[in-house]
Protein backbone atom coordinates (compact mmCIF):
# COMPACT_ATOMS: atom_id res chain seq x y z
CA UNK A 1 0.00 0.00 0.00
CA UNK A 2 1.85 3.31 1.33
CA UNK A 3 0.95 6.92 -0.09
CA UNK A 4 1.41 8.23 -3.17
CA UNK A 5 1.98 11.47 -3.84
CA UNK A 6 2.18 13.73 -7.01
CA UNK A 7 3.19 17.23 -7.72
CA UNK A 8 1.62 19.16 -10.62
CA UNK A 9 3.15 22.04 -13.03
CA UNK A 10 4.94 24.79 -11.37
CA UNK A 11 5.33 22.94 -8.08
CA UNK A 12 6.79 19.67 -9.85
CA UNK A 13 9.33 21.78 -11.95
CA UNK A 14 10.04 23.44 -8.10
CA UNK A 15 10.44 20.23 -6.31
CA UNK A 16 12.22 18.41 -9.35
CA UNK A 17 9.55 15.83 -8.56
CA UNK A 18 6.46 14.59 -10.57
CA UNK A 19 5.51 11.36 -8.15
CA UNK A 20 6.76 9.75 -5.11
CA UNK A 21 5.57 7.18 -2.98
CA UNK A 22 5.67 6.84 0.82
CA UNK A 23 5.86 2.98 2.03
CA UNK A 24 3.11 4.17 4.49
CA UNK A 25 2.20 6.84 6.79
CA UNK A 26 4.53 9.38 8.38
CA UNK A 27 4.67 9.02 12.03
CA UNK A 28 1.71 11.82 13.12
CA UNK A 29 0.46 12.49 9.67
CA UNK A 30 -3.13 12.11 9.53
CA UNK A 31 -5.02 15.05 6.99
CA UNK A 32 -3.79 16.74 4.16
CA UNK A 33 -1.86 19.40 6.77
CA UNK A 34 -0.17 17.35 8.01
CA UNK A 35 1.71 15.97 5.55
CA UNK A 36 2.57 19.17 3.58
CA UNK A 37 4.21 20.43 7.03
CA UNK A 38 5.85 16.76 6.82
CA UNK A 39 7.18 17.41 3.64
CA UNK A 40 7.49 21.07 4.14
CA UNK A 41 10.23 19.66 6.79
CA UNK A 42 12.47 18.62 4.30
CA UNK A 43 13.72 21.92 3.65
CA UNK A 44 14.82 23.60 0.55
CA UNK A 45 12.84 23.15 -2.07
CA UNK A 46 10.10 21.67 0.26
CA UNK A 47 9.80 25.03 1.59
CA UNK A 48 7.39 25.46 -1.53
CA UNK A 49 4.52 23.72 0.90
CA UNK A 50 5.36 26.16 3.47
CA UNK A 51 2.22 27.79 5.01
CA UNK A 52 1.19 31.20 3.16
CA UNK A 53 2.25 29.21 -0.03
CA UNK A 54 -0.73 28.82 -2.70
CA UNK A 55 -0.89 25.10 -2.66
CA UNK A 56 -3.93 23.03 -3.48
CA UNK A 57 -4.12 19.32 -2.21
CA UNK A 58 -6.71 16.73 -3.66
CA UNK A 59 -6.76 13.93 -1.67
CA UNK A 60 -7.78 10.43 -4.08
CA UNK A 61 -8.84 13.31 -6.89
CA UNK A 62 -10.93 15.56 -5.17
CA UNK A 63 -10.08 18.71 -3.80
CA UNK A 64 -9.26 18.57 0.13
CA UNK A 65 -9.29 20.86 2.90
CA UNK A 66 -6.77 20.76 5.42
CA UNK A 67 -8.74 18.56 7.68
CA UNK A 68 -9.27 16.02 4.99
CA UNK A 69 -8.07 12.56 6.36
CA UNK A 70 -5.19 10.98 4.42
CA UNK A 71 -5.01 7.11 4.78
CA UNK A 72 -2.87 4.14 3.96
CA UNK A 73 -3.36 3.66 0.01
CA UNK A 74 -4.17 6.86 -0.72
CA UNK A 75 -3.48 9.37 -3.72
CA UNK A 76 -2.41 12.75 -2.21
CA UNK A 77 -1.47 16.00 -4.91
CA UNK A 78 -0.32 18.86 -4.36
CA UNK A 79 -0.18 21.49 -7.25
CA UNK A 80 -0.66 25.53 -7.40
CA UNK A 81 -3.86 27.41 -8.11
CA UNK A 82 -5.54 26.01 -11.68
CA UNK A 83 -5.09 27.94 -14.71
CA UNK A 84 -7.28 25.99 -17.21
CA UNK A 85 -9.99 27.10 -19.20
CA UNK B 1 -24.37 15.00 -20.62
CA UNK B 2 -20.19 14.53 -21.48
CA UNK B 3 -17.33 15.87 -21.26
CA UNK B 4 -13.74 15.38 -22.98
CA UNK B 5 -10.44 16.10 -22.49
CA UNK B 6 -8.20 16.01 -25.54
CA UNK B 7 -4.95 17.00 -27.57
CA UNK B 8 -7.52 17.38 -31.02
CA UNK B 9 -9.31 20.67 -31.84
CA UNK B 10 -13.24 19.91 -31.52
CA UNK B 11 -16.05 21.05 -34.08
CA UNK B 12 -18.11 23.51 -32.45
CA UNK B 13 -20.93 23.34 -35.12
CA UNK B 14 -21.39 19.70 -34.57
CA UNK B 15 -21.07 19.78 -30.62
CA UNK B 16 -24.02 22.53 -30.94
CA UNK B 17 -26.11 20.46 -32.91
CA UNK B 18 -25.22 17.21 -31.11
CA UNK B 19 -26.92 18.84 -27.93
CA UNK B 20 -30.40 19.23 -29.51
CA UNK B 21 -30.25 16.46 -31.76
CA UNK B 22 -33.22 14.20 -32.10
CA UNK B 23 -34.88 15.67 -29.90
CA UNK B 24 -38.17 18.86 -29.74
CA UNK B 25 -37.75 20.13 -26.02
CA UNK B 26 -34.42 22.33 -26.69
CA UNK B 27 -35.59 26.24 -26.72
CA UNK B 28 -31.88 26.94 -26.28
CA UNK B 29 -28.17 26.95 -26.74
CA UNK B 30 -25.17 28.71 -24.98
CA UNK B 31 -21.92 27.57 -26.00
CA UNK B 32 -18.46 29.09 -24.14
CA UNK B 33 -15.77 28.50 -26.37
CA UNK B 34 -12.27 30.08 -24.87
CA UNK B 35 -9.19 30.60 -26.87
CA UNK B 36 -5.45 31.21 -27.08
CA UNK B 37 -4.35 34.63 -26.76
CA UNK B 38 -1.71 36.49 -28.66
CA UNK B 39 0.28 39.21 -27.14
CA UNK B 40 3.62 40.91 -28.34
CA UNK B 41 6.67 37.97 -27.60
CA UNK B 42 3.62 35.28 -27.09
CA UNK B 43 4.54 31.92 -29.04
CA UNK B 44 2.47 29.35 -27.18
CA UNK B 45 0.52 27.79 -24.51
CA UNK B 46 0.99 24.02 -23.35
CA UNK B 47 -1.80 22.88 -21.04
CA UNK B 48 -0.64 20.54 -18.54
CA UNK B 49 -3.38 18.68 -16.30
CA UNK B 50 -3.63 15.80 -13.58
CA UNK B 51 -5.17 13.06 -16.03
CA UNK B 52 -6.57 10.97 -13.08
CA UNK B 53 -8.73 13.79 -11.13
CA UNK B 54 -9.50 15.96 -14.54
CA UNK B 55 -13.35 13.63 -15.34
CA UNK B 56 -13.89 13.80 -12.07
CA UNK B 57 -13.40 17.21 -11.64
CA UNK B 58 -15.22 18.23 -14.78
CA UNK B 59 -18.06 15.63 -14.53
CA UNK B 60 -18.57 16.94 -10.33
CA UNK B 61 -18.69 20.51 -12.34
CA UNK B 62 -21.41 20.01 -14.97
CA UNK B 63 -23.49 17.77 -11.97
CA UNK B 64 -23.64 20.80 -9.32
CA UNK B 65 -24.89 22.90 -12.83
CA UNK B 66 -27.93 20.10 -13.33
CA UNK B 67 -28.74 20.13 -9.95
CA UNK B 68 -29.19 23.53 -9.55
CA UNK B 69 -30.71 24.32 -13.18
CA UNK B 70 -33.14 22.18 -15.27
CA UNK B 71 -30.72 21.31 -18.22
CA UNK B 72 -31.31 19.21 -21.00
CA UNK B 73 -27.47 18.64 -21.70
CA UNK B 74 -24.15 19.80 -21.28
CA UNK B 75 -21.26 19.15 -22.87
CA UNK B 76 -17.72 19.95 -21.81
CA UNK B 77 -14.51 19.74 -23.57
CA UNK B 78 -11.21 20.82 -22.19
CA UNK B 79 -8.03 20.49 -24.55
CA UNK B 80 -4.05 19.59 -23.29
CA UNK B 81 -0.80 19.89 -25.07
CA UNK B 82 0.68 22.60 -26.98
CA UNK B 83 -1.94 25.25 -28.02
CA UNK B 84 -0.84 28.34 -30.80
CA UNK B 85 -2.88 31.41 -30.75
CA UNK B 86 -5.86 32.12 -31.87
CA UNK B 87 -6.56 27.81 -31.33
CA UNK B 88 -9.37 26.23 -29.23
CA UNK B 89 -9.17 25.89 -25.83
CA UNK B 90 -12.12 24.90 -24.18
CA UNK B 91 -15.75 24.42 -25.09
CA UNK B 92 -18.85 24.67 -22.78
CA UNK B 93 -22.28 23.80 -24.38
CA UNK B 94 -25.55 23.70 -22.45
CA UNK B 95 -29.02 23.07 -23.56
CA UNK B 96 -32.09 23.95 -21.82
CA UNK B 97 -36.02 24.55 -22.51
CA UNK B 98 -35.26 28.32 -22.16
CA UNK B 99 -32.26 30.70 -21.84
CA UNK B 100 -31.87 31.91 -18.71
CA UNK B 101 -30.85 28.67 -17.72
CA UNK B 102 -28.46 28.01 -20.20
CA UNK B 103 -26.81 31.46 -19.93
CA UNK B 104 -26.61 30.73 -16.24
CA UNK B 105 -25.61 27.28 -16.15
CA UNK B 106 -22.71 27.38 -19.00
CA UNK B 107 -21.18 30.55 -16.55
CA UNK B 108 -21.66 28.75 -13.62
CA UNK B 109 -19.81 26.30 -15.10
CA UNK B 110 -16.66 28.05 -17.01
CA UNK B 111 -16.28 29.62 -13.10
CA UNK B 112 -16.04 26.63 -11.51
CA UNK B 113 -13.90 25.06 -14.27
CA UNK B 114 -11.25 28.01 -14.27
CA UNK B 115 -11.22 27.77 -10.04
CA UNK B 116 -11.38 23.76 -9.61
CA UNK B 117 -10.39 21.66 -12.37
CA UNK B 118 -6.75 21.10 -12.52
CA UNK B 119 -5.52 22.50 -15.73
CA UNK B 120 -2.48 24.88 -15.08
CA UNK B 121 -1.19 27.03 -18.03
CA UNK B 122 2.64 27.71 -19.07
CA UNK B 123 3.08 30.63 -21.49
CA UNK B 124 5.94 30.49 -23.88
CA UNK B 125 7.45 33.55 -24.94
CA UNK B 126 10.45 34.79 -26.62
CA UNK B 127 12.05 35.48 -23.19
CA UNK B 128 11.32 32.40 -21.97
CA UNK B 129 8.42 30.16 -20.34
CA UNK B 130 6.63 30.60 -17.28
CA UNK B 131 3.50 29.20 -15.59
CA UNK B 132 0.34 31.17 -15.88
CA UNK B 133 -0.92 33.26 -12.30
CA UNK B 134 -4.44 32.03 -10.87
CA UNK B 135 -6.39 35.18 -11.04
CA UNK B 136 -7.93 36.71 -8.40
CA UNK B 137 -10.67 37.38 -10.84
CA UNK B 138 -11.53 33.84 -11.24
CA UNK B 139 -12.00 32.98 -7.13
CA UNK B 140 -14.45 35.91 -7.06
CA UNK B 141 -16.57 34.80 -10.20
CA UNK B 142 -16.73 31.90 -8.74
CA UNK B 143 -18.17 33.35 -5.52
CA UNK B 144 -20.73 34.28 -6.78
CA UNK B 145 -22.68 31.16 -7.19
CA UNK B 146 -21.65 30.49 -3.55
CA UNK B 147 -23.76 33.18 -2.00
CA UNK C 1 -20.23 43.38 -35.86
CA UNK C 2 -23.39 42.51 -38.37
CA UNK C 3 -26.69 41.55 -38.34
CA UNK C 4 -28.83 39.48 -40.98
CA UNK C 5 -32.35 38.73 -41.28
CA UNK C 6 -32.73 35.63 -43.43
CA UNK C 7 -35.05 33.32 -44.40
CA UNK C 8 -32.25 30.58 -44.50
CA UNK C 9 -30.39 28.98 -41.67
CA UNK C 10 -27.33 29.51 -40.85
CA UNK C 11 -24.08 27.58 -39.34
CA UNK C 12 -22.84 28.03 -35.90
CA UNK C 13 -19.88 26.71 -36.45
CA UNK C 14 -18.73 28.90 -39.25
CA UNK C 15 -20.38 31.69 -37.57
CA UNK C 16 -18.71 30.94 -34.68
CA UNK C 17 -14.78 30.66 -36.34
CA UNK C 18 -15.61 33.90 -38.19
CA UNK C 19 -15.83 36.17 -34.77
CA UNK C 20 -11.99 35.36 -33.78
CA UNK C 21 -10.99 34.58 -37.81
CA UNK C 22 -7.46 36.47 -38.78
CA UNK C 23 -7.08 37.96 -34.93
CA UNK C 24 -5.00 37.02 -31.58
CA UNK C 25 -7.22 38.86 -29.28
CA UNK C 26 -10.45 37.02 -28.66
CA UNK C 27 -10.49 35.17 -25.53
CA UNK C 28 -13.87 34.08 -25.28
CA UNK C 29 -16.91 33.94 -27.41
CA UNK C 30 -20.62 33.29 -26.23
CA UNK C 31 -23.00 31.88 -28.08
CA UNK C 32 -26.75 31.87 -28.07
CA UNK C 33 -28.54 29.69 -30.34
CA UNK C 34 -32.63 30.03 -30.11
CA UNK C 35 -34.91 26.48 -31.84
CA UNK C 36 -37.96 26.05 -31.98
CA UNK C 37 -39.47 23.98 -29.14
CA UNK C 38 -42.25 21.11 -30.02
CA UNK C 39 -45.40 19.82 -28.12
CA UNK C 40 -48.42 17.94 -28.26
CA UNK C 41 -50.25 19.51 -31.03
CA UNK C 42 -47.00 21.65 -32.43
CA UNK C 43 -46.77 21.76 -35.92
CA UNK C 44 -45.25 24.83 -37.05
CA UNK C 45 -44.14 28.36 -36.03
CA UNK C 46 -43.81 31.29 -38.50
CA UNK C 47 -42.46 34.90 -37.66
CA UNK C 48 -43.10 38.32 -39.21
CA UNK C 49 -41.19 40.98 -38.48
CA UNK C 50 -41.10 45.00 -40.52
CA UNK C 51 -38.35 44.45 -42.73
CA UNK C 52 -37.73 48.61 -42.64
CA UNK C 53 -37.21 48.53 -38.90
CA UNK C 54 -35.77 44.80 -38.14
CA UNK C 55 -31.96 45.81 -39.48
CA UNK C 56 -31.94 49.56 -37.68
CA UNK C 57 -33.79 48.05 -34.16
CA UNK C 58 -31.15 44.73 -34.39
CA UNK C 59 -27.83 47.27 -35.24
CA UNK C 60 -29.12 49.52 -32.32
CA UNK C 61 -29.31 46.27 -29.86
CA UNK C 62 -25.80 45.40 -30.87
CA UNK C 63 -24.36 49.53 -30.76
CA UNK C 64 -26.09 49.62 -27.41
CA UNK C 65 -24.06 46.44 -26.41
CA UNK C 66 -20.55 47.25 -27.59
CA UNK C 67 -21.15 50.86 -25.66
CA UNK C 68 -21.44 48.88 -22.29
CA UNK C 69 -18.90 46.52 -23.23
CA UNK C 70 -15.09 45.93 -24.76
CA UNK C 71 -16.26 43.42 -27.72
CA UNK C 72 -13.98 42.36 -30.21
CA UNK C 73 -17.36 41.12 -32.54
CA UNK C 74 -20.16 40.63 -32.39
CA UNK C 75 -22.94 38.55 -35.29
CA UNK C 76 -26.66 38.64 -34.63
CA UNK C 77 -28.62 36.56 -37.00
CA UNK C 78 -32.56 35.82 -37.01
CA UNK C 79 -34.66 33.67 -39.13
CA UNK C 80 -38.17 34.62 -40.51
CA UNK C 81 -40.73 32.39 -42.10
CA UNK C 82 -42.09 29.42 -41.70
CA UNK C 83 -40.23 27.04 -39.55
CA UNK C 84 -40.28 23.59 -37.62
CA UNK C 85 -39.65 22.49 -34.20
CA UNK C 86 -36.08 21.62 -33.95
CA UNK C 87 -35.12 24.26 -36.60
CA UNK C 88 -32.76 27.22 -35.62
CA UNK C 89 -34.33 30.83 -34.94
CA UNK C 90 -31.83 33.11 -33.80
CA UNK C 91 -27.97 33.44 -33.66
CA UNK C 92 -26.13 35.87 -30.94
CA UNK C 93 -22.21 35.29 -30.98
CA UNK C 94 -19.64 37.56 -28.85
CA UNK C 95 -16.06 37.77 -29.23
CA UNK C 96 -14.15 39.49 -26.41
CA UNK C 97 -10.93 39.13 -24.59
CA UNK C 98 -12.63 37.75 -21.29
CA UNK C 99 -15.49 36.40 -21.06
CA UNK C 100 -17.36 37.78 -18.24
CA UNK C 101 -18.25 40.94 -20.75
CA UNK C 102 -19.06 38.56 -23.66
CA UNK C 103 -21.49 36.40 -21.05
CA UNK C 104 -23.15 39.73 -20.45
CA UNK C 105 -22.95 41.40 -23.75
CA UNK C 106 -24.83 38.17 -25.40
CA UNK C 107 -27.67 37.86 -22.87
CA UNK C 108 -27.65 41.55 -22.95
CA UNK C 109 -28.44 41.48 -26.64
CA UNK C 110 -30.82 38.91 -25.98
CA UNK C 111 -32.75 40.25 -23.82
CA UNK C 112 -33.18 43.55 -25.75
CA UNK C 113 -34.11 41.65 -28.89
CA UNK C 114 -36.72 39.39 -26.92
CA UNK C 115 -38.42 42.89 -26.09
CA UNK C 116 -37.14 45.64 -28.71
CA UNK C 117 -36.55 43.93 -31.99
CA UNK C 118 -39.93 43.70 -34.77
CA UNK C 119 -40.43 40.02 -34.77
CA UNK C 120 -43.70 38.37 -34.05
CA UNK C 121 -44.62 34.26 -33.38
CA UNK C 122 -47.64 32.42 -34.89
CA UNK C 123 -47.94 29.32 -33.99
CA UNK C 124 -49.90 26.57 -35.72
CA UNK C 125 -51.33 23.30 -34.16
CA UNK C 126 -53.51 20.68 -34.92
CA UNK C 127 -56.20 22.90 -33.63
CA UNK C 128 -55.21 26.35 -35.29
CA UNK C 129 -52.97 29.22 -35.54
CA UNK C 130 -52.38 31.80 -32.80
CA UNK C 131 -50.08 34.58 -32.23
CA UNK C 132 -48.05 33.86 -29.07
CA UNK C 133 -48.14 36.33 -26.57
CA UNK C 134 -45.41 38.61 -24.88
CA UNK C 135 -43.94 37.07 -21.95
CA UNK C 136 -43.50 39.35 -18.66
CA UNK C 137 -40.54 37.72 -18.12
CA UNK C 138 -39.21 38.98 -21.06
CA UNK C 139 -39.83 42.66 -20.05
CA UNK C 140 -38.37 41.61 -16.55
CA UNK C 141 -35.11 40.20 -17.76
CA UNK C 142 -34.90 43.62 -19.75
CA UNK C 143 -35.15 45.58 -16.38
CA UNK C 144 -32.31 44.18 -14.99
CA UNK C 145 -29.85 46.23 -17.71
CA UNK C 146 -31.83 49.34 -16.83
CA UNK C 147 -31.08 49.82 -13.14
CA UNK D 1 -46.24 63.05 -48.52
CA UNK D 2 -49.20 61.87 -45.62
CA UNK D 3 -48.43 59.61 -43.06
CA UNK D 4 -47.64 56.34 -44.12
CA UNK D 5 -49.10 53.75 -41.68
CA UNK D 6 -48.46 50.11 -41.31
CA UNK D 7 -49.94 47.55 -39.09
CA UNK D 8 -48.24 43.80 -37.90
CA UNK D 9 -49.28 40.44 -36.68
CA UNK D 10 -52.09 39.92 -34.58
CA UNK D 11 -53.28 43.90 -34.57
CA UNK D 12 -52.63 43.49 -38.52
CA UNK D 13 -55.07 40.53 -38.51
CA UNK D 14 -57.41 42.31 -36.31
CA UNK D 15 -58.13 45.30 -38.11
CA UNK D 16 -58.04 43.50 -41.92
CA UNK D 17 -55.21 45.82 -42.76
CA UNK D 18 -51.47 46.28 -43.55
CA UNK D 19 -50.77 49.44 -44.31
CA UNK D 20 -52.82 52.28 -45.03
CA UNK D 21 -51.63 56.45 -46.01
CA UNK D 22 -53.51 59.30 -44.82
CA UNK D 23 -53.15 62.14 -47.34
CA UNK D 24 -52.26 64.61 -44.39
CA UNK D 25 -52.34 65.02 -40.62
CA UNK D 26 -55.63 64.66 -39.04
CA UNK D 27 -56.69 68.23 -37.78
CA UNK D 28 -55.74 67.87 -33.37
CA UNK D 29 -52.85 64.59 -34.22
CA UNK D 30 -49.09 65.97 -33.77
CA UNK D 31 -47.95 62.52 -31.48
CA UNK D 32 -48.03 59.03 -31.13
CA UNK D 33 -50.53 58.94 -28.66
CA UNK D 34 -53.13 60.96 -30.30
CA UNK D 35 -52.98 59.38 -33.61
CA UNK D 36 -53.86 56.01 -31.82
CA UNK D 37 -56.40 57.76 -30.19
CA UNK D 38 -57.71 59.33 -33.92
CA UNK D 39 -57.57 55.63 -35.37
CA UNK D 40 -59.37 53.91 -32.40
CA UNK D 41 -62.28 56.34 -32.64
CA UNK D 42 -63.09 54.76 -36.25
CA UNK D 43 -64.81 52.28 -33.85
CA UNK D 44 -65.15 48.40 -34.35
CA UNK D 45 -62.46 46.89 -35.24
CA UNK D 46 -60.45 49.83 -34.38
CA UNK D 47 -60.83 49.58 -30.60
CA UNK D 48 -58.16 47.13 -30.65
CA UNK D 49 -56.08 50.37 -30.30
CA UNK D 50 -57.64 51.43 -27.22
CA UNK D 51 -56.16 52.98 -24.15
CA UNK D 52 -55.20 49.47 -22.13
CA UNK D 53 -54.73 46.98 -25.06
CA UNK D 54 -50.95 46.51 -25.29
CA UNK D 55 -50.12 48.17 -28.48
CA UNK D 56 -46.22 49.44 -29.33
CA UNK D 57 -46.04 52.21 -31.64
CA UNK D 58 -42.54 52.66 -33.51
CA UNK D 59 -41.97 56.43 -35.89
CA UNK D 60 -39.85 56.31 -38.72
CA UNK D 61 -38.77 52.45 -37.85
CA UNK D 62 -38.14 53.85 -34.35
CA UNK D 63 -39.87 52.54 -31.13
CA UNK D 64 -42.11 55.51 -29.96
CA UNK D 65 -43.43 57.26 -26.93
CA UNK D 66 -47.02 58.23 -26.56
CA UNK D 67 -45.33 61.83 -26.89
CA UNK D 68 -42.81 61.26 -29.51
CA UNK D 69 -44.46 63.57 -32.10
CA UNK D 70 -45.54 62.31 -35.58
CA UNK D 71 -45.48 64.80 -38.80
CA UNK D 72 -46.68 64.46 -42.47
CA UNK D 73 -44.33 62.32 -43.90
CA UNK D 74 -43.88 60.10 -41.29
CA UNK D 75 -43.93 56.67 -41.45
CA UNK D 76 -45.72 54.94 -38.03
CA UNK D 77 -46.18 51.68 -37.33
CA UNK D 78 -48.89 49.63 -34.82
CA UNK D 79 -47.97 46.48 -33.40
CA UNK D 80 -48.22 43.88 -30.57
CA UNK D 81 -45.39 43.37 -28.39
CA UNK D 82 -42.98 41.76 -29.86
CA UNK D 83 -41.88 37.93 -29.57
CA UNK D 84 -38.87 36.99 -31.39
CA UNK D 85 -35.77 35.33 -30.46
Amino acid sequence: MGVKILYFAGLRETLGCAEENLDGMPAGVADAASLRTWLCARGEPWDALAPGKSVRIAVNQTLAHPTTQVKDGDEVAFFPPVTGG
Amino acid sequence: MSVSVQLEDFDVGAETSALSAGREDVGAVVNFVGLVRGGEGFIAMTLEHYPAMTAKALEDIVAQACARWELLDVRVIHRVGRLLPGERIVFVGVASGHRGAAFEACEFIMDYLKTRAPFWKKEETCRGAHWVDARDSDEAALERWER
